[in-house]
């Protein structure tokens, strides 16, 4: 099953920047928009507990990226990564269940919103603790050099996190050990409410790849064909044995840093600006001039829109774990 | 001031601003603790109010907050650093634990390290074994740290304002479950550090209960007192240096002990005090001092789950009734 | 292996030979335990025998290091890292006890985590207050951790077998004061996780003492038995999970408790131990259970301080003499 | 005292290359190496516990960069940090009390060799755990800025310390708030027993200063006229707000990297080529070249040697602590 759904994202890979891959890489875009967008309202419904971060406005790095994998590949990412693990072929009502703490959630709600995993689909887990998922991917990538497949490990993470230590010895040792790692910094402009320049003393952070001695590649984020190019030639440089590579994807967070935040610290137009460029807005508009048929992508946005919801009601449906389940998976 | 109605989270602020007020020395930074008035806006208005140049945003970078607040504090400030979620002091334990905690000692006097750490402690909020850590269990086999866990308003103003007037390096820990509490907040008594307080006066039972817990070991005792148990209700406030010489009159007169606790067992400052009583009061107790805590498991994020992880009212009822049929 | 005499140090060596000559996914990697054959010499030979792509020298880096290992281990590596001075597992305490620790339970079970991590603990040796300390006392309130901390030779060498055949996250701790020590090493049993040894039998005392400690505390028996008290002397092997039950059968016999060990008392291995006992055993104590530990201090450099500050044998028996006056 | 003694180490500043100025740095850099020279051989006979980790052959970086400080600067460095804290001014006598742990070493014999500290000079701390003190070093400067003060805070520390997370914390957060440090790589091409380059992808560590917006410097740390230059130039830029400044100064360790190193792990040839471009004797024919008085540098060499036996001799002769000091200074 995990394998088909992986088979399935992958398919898009194909070079040819066909109508059938359009669509599919739409259609998961609209799943991610679409999950979030519910997300976002069972917070304020008061089905999520704690918090939960968000990715609208994000969905063409995470699919862009995804697309690029095969089976056997793996991929981290952070407390705002459930477009990452539904790109990576997570099931949508097992990222549901999870937020809402159900047994049948991804880790029998023991993760949450912060901490989806899917293993069988490669998604290797969301870290919440910011840079801590970095050295751990370089070990999921030295695995492969070490048992010589050809996998690679992508990590996902935010403009924010190269500020941190982890960010600094796991760039480093992925660089001297040739490990097949691609490091993915997305670029929202924003850490939790703190502009980048002011948190960072320079602007372009894939600059910082020069430091280890890898290549730092910037590119449009919010572009899915332009993400897939890039991640491409990183994810061949790294099967090929030459190394990890730093890519900055210059996108946008459309909304608040965690439930909790209106980011009534965005100055005015900033987020018009972004909205005009919704990487799905985007997308849609590159496949009408491929002259796919408009109502060709009418249907596939009702079809995604209902898989949503009929998952979110599955999920919904489902019970609470057992008390007794969270003496469980302390160890094996 | 005189007595106030504040938050927990207000007595916070209210405690910086009153200390920056009177002592130019003391300035607070971390991340997004200025412009956005921290994550759990508790430090709200202060940025406004003294300005960038006193309360700063940093990176994300907790070795370099606390190193900086280490240094700063060298050279004579005040520095009040956040570290947000306290489960985020692994990423910095090193400059906790081995530079701040003993910098003073390794030269022999030479410096004094005025730092206060803030940190936001503690379960129940359904935010996962990352985020829900009481994480003064990590930091009481290193001796040099002074370690504060405010209950209420009140606690949390007077001992943050002692903590920033204090010249060792101190922990305090605010817990995430009480921003919300309201209570009485007054600067009458701000001589708190190493003071325990009898919360509510018992005779057959001491629980000894910090931050969350001690507001269910305060429910506990209700729903006992209608069974006719009378049990005494301490609340620690420091974890280090402990005022065991509260607790060691308090079973003098019940003679049972339970500590209730929001961690599992090991290496936990409630084993700790029971430990320190067996050695020296041992002949004070008519049935075993007992433990009541969180599971010896990591947190866990659903609400059921995390529910029945954190001791209940009722789990510690159930323990007192078990010490006492003992 | 028929029995062997070897020292700790190649005991530690030879364990992680024979793990890696019969398992491809043994490796090892960390500072200078390649080309070097490690700061402490415990590794020497390794590179040569199995070659630099499976024991593999690293920058100065714990972070990346420990990180490195739990990828590594998601893909069924076995992976055994070094993280030299047990007091830098303060730069990776976030990897150790919020990912490598919870990594599992966090996901349910998806993941085995099967890393060893070394670390040399441990004071007497005059390397100063961020280079002695016994860190097994910073992760006991962490959850999902194995924690070993070997004695001889012989303990050394079985505890890392089983640690590195163990699916779950081990810390190994080396005393540094043991590198040199000599003693029998067997394959015979490496089933022992988990098992205390009852390493002298006695009647009147029992003495549960980790480490250079079990060695002091084996010393303070004999001047004991000079004065015709009879020590029974534990050692606990294993921190997490630690074996109650053979304390408890002690004292079931002795009726009194004395923990020996080699850091202050907040939070230690040994006040967990106390606190357990005096809640399930309560009546099996003739007199208050003692702890005997290093000062509630930083270890402090001089010779003369660090002695005093380390429990000797005299410090042990005079604790016993108290115990036995009670 | 204390201040007297920085005075005399600050009166080399005038840029002058005089022979005066010239025969006070050789006094200072002879200080240091007939001091590690001692530990060394104390090394030998039992006198020092633990572990010691001298700087033979690096003394120009110590002395050239606090030749360039002034009273109310500070100082910041590693375990291999008795030149530092004697190039600020420290008593020789009270540094081998602190390596011997004795009542009267620099901090009561609580510290040891690893770390040596003299706030009465300006030695802020010395610090055995890898690329702690670098965040330290920003808060020290930091302060300066906060009370308005013209100080400047000077860090020493390895190559091998380029790797690890504080170092990158600290330098962007030195850097992002403009303070007065001095980043000092002592690139001294080992970390242990590990070659730089089988550790860290890049060759050049002073690129490493373009992550963070600073300028990066390369120096022959074995010239300490060049050091001096070179220091003078960042701690004018540091004083005028502009910010910090990485240094890498290229140096050589002439022995192990600690007592026990026999330091196998040298190529054939490179500790000789090194100790042709020994600091000392780089110095010495510079300023013979400058035509000071051969008979005046023999004179001031034995002088030196007798001071520093002499220290040795004093602190030899000091009691051990008192037993119940240990309980002391814990707390304030
Ligand atoms: C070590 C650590 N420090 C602080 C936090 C709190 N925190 C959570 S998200 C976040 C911002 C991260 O920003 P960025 O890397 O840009 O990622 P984004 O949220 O924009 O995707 C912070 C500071 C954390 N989780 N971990
Ligand atoms: C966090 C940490 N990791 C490892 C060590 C052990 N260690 C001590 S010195 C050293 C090498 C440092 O190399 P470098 O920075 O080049 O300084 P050098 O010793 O050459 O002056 C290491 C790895 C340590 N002290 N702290
Ligand atoms: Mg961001
Ligand atoms: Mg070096």
């Amino acid at each position: 099953m995990a394998a088909e759904r992986t088979a399935a994202t992958r398919r898009v890979v194909e070079k040819t920047k066909s109508d059938e891959r359009g669509l599919e890489l739409l259609a998961k875009m609209l799943e991610i928009r679409g999950v979030e967008d519910e997300v976002q309202r069972m917070f304020t419904q008061g089905l999520v507990r704690g918090t939960t971060h968000l990715c609208q406005g994000q969905e063409a790095v995470a699919v862009g990226v995804c697309a690029t994998l095969k089976q056997g590949d793996s991929m981290t990412c952070t407390y705002r990564g459930h477009g990452a693990v539904l790109a990576m072929g997570a099931q949508a009502d097992a990222v549901f269940g999870e937020i809402m703490g159900k047994a049948k959630g991804l880790c029998g709600g023991k993760g949450g919103s912060m901490h989806l995993t899917d293993v069988a689909v490669g998604a290797y887990g969301a870290f919440a603790i910011v840079g801590a998922h970095l050295p751990i991917t370089v070990g999921l990538a030295f695995a492969s050099r070490y048992l010589g497949d050809d996998g690679v490990s992508v990590c996902f993470f935010g403009d924010g996190t190269t500020n941190i230590g982890a960010f600094h010895e796991a760039l480093n040792l992925a660089s001297l050990w040739k490990t097949p790692a691609i490091f993915v910094c997305e670029n929202n402009l924003y850490g939790e409410y703190s502009p980048l320049r002011t948190t960072t003393p320079i602007e372009r952070l894939a600059d910082r790849a020069a430091s280890y001695g890898m290549p730092g590649v910037v590119v449009d984020g919010n572009d899915v064909f332009a993400v897939i190019d890039t991640a491409e030639e990183a994810v061949a440089r790294a099967r090929a044995g030459e190394g990890p590579t730093l890519i900055e994807a210059l996108t946008y967070r459309q909304v608040g840093h965690s439930r909790s935040d209106p980011a009534k610290y965005r100055p005015p137009g900033e987020l018009e600006e972004w909205l005009a460029r919704d990487p799905i807005v985007l997308l849609e508009r590159k496949l009408a001039e491929d002259v796919t048929d408009p109502a060709r992508i009418a249907e596939l946005k009702e079809q995604v829109r209902q898989a949503v919801l009929e998952a979110l009601e599955r999920a919904k449906s489902w019970p609470d774990p057992e008390l007794d389940a969270r003496f469980a998976n302390v160890l094996a | 001031m005189s007595v106030t109605e504040l938050t927990y989270r207000q007595a916070i602020a209210r405690a910086i601003a009153d200390e920056m007020e009177i002592d130019d020395r003391v300035l607070l930074f971390g991340e997004d603790v200025g412009a956005a008035g921290g994550v759990f806006k508790a430090t709200e208005g202060l940025q406004e109010r003294f300005g960038p140049a006193r309360v700063l945003d940093t990176p994300i970078s907790e070795q370099a907050i606390v190193g900086c607040a280490i240094g700063a504090s060298l050279r004579g400030l005040r520095p009040v650093i956040e570290i947000m979620f306290a489960d985020f002091a692994g990423v910095c334990f090193d400059q906790l634990a081995n530079e701040l905690a003993k910098y003073r000692y390794m030269t022999n006097g030479q410096v004094t390290v005025p730092v206060t750490v803030r940190l936001a402690n503690g379960a129940g909020g359904g935010f996962g074994a990352q985020h829900s850590q009481s994480v003064e269990n990590w930091f009481l086999n290193v001796p040099g740290l002074t370690i504060l866990t405010p209950a209420t308003p009140g606690d949390a103003y007077a001992l943050l304002r002692a903590a920033i007037r204090d010249v060792n390096p101190v922990l305090y820990l605010e817990h995430k479950g009480l921003y919300n509490l309201t209570g009485p907040v007054s600067d009458a008594d701000l001589d708190v550090i190493g003071r325990a307080s009898v919360v509510r006066e018992g005779s057959d039972i001491t629980l000894v209960a910090s931050q969350l817990m001690r507001h269910r070991a305060l429910e506990a005792a209700e729903l006992l007192a209608a069974e006719n148990v009378s049990a005494e209700v301490i609340d620690p406030r420091t974890m280090v240096p402990f005022d065991y010489e509260t607790v060691r009159s308090s079973i003098t007169k019940t003679n049972n002990l339970i500590c209730v606790q929001e961690c599992s067992p090991g290496g936990s400052w409630g084993a700790t005090l029971i430990a320190t009583l067996a050695g020296d009061s041992l002949e004070l107790f008519d049935a075993p001092p007992l433990l009541v805590g969180g599971d010896n498991t990591p947190i866990p994020y659903s609400g059921a789950l995390e529910a029945a992880w954190l001791p209940s009212p009722e789990r510690i009822v159930d323990a007192v009734r078990r010490t006492l049929a003992y």
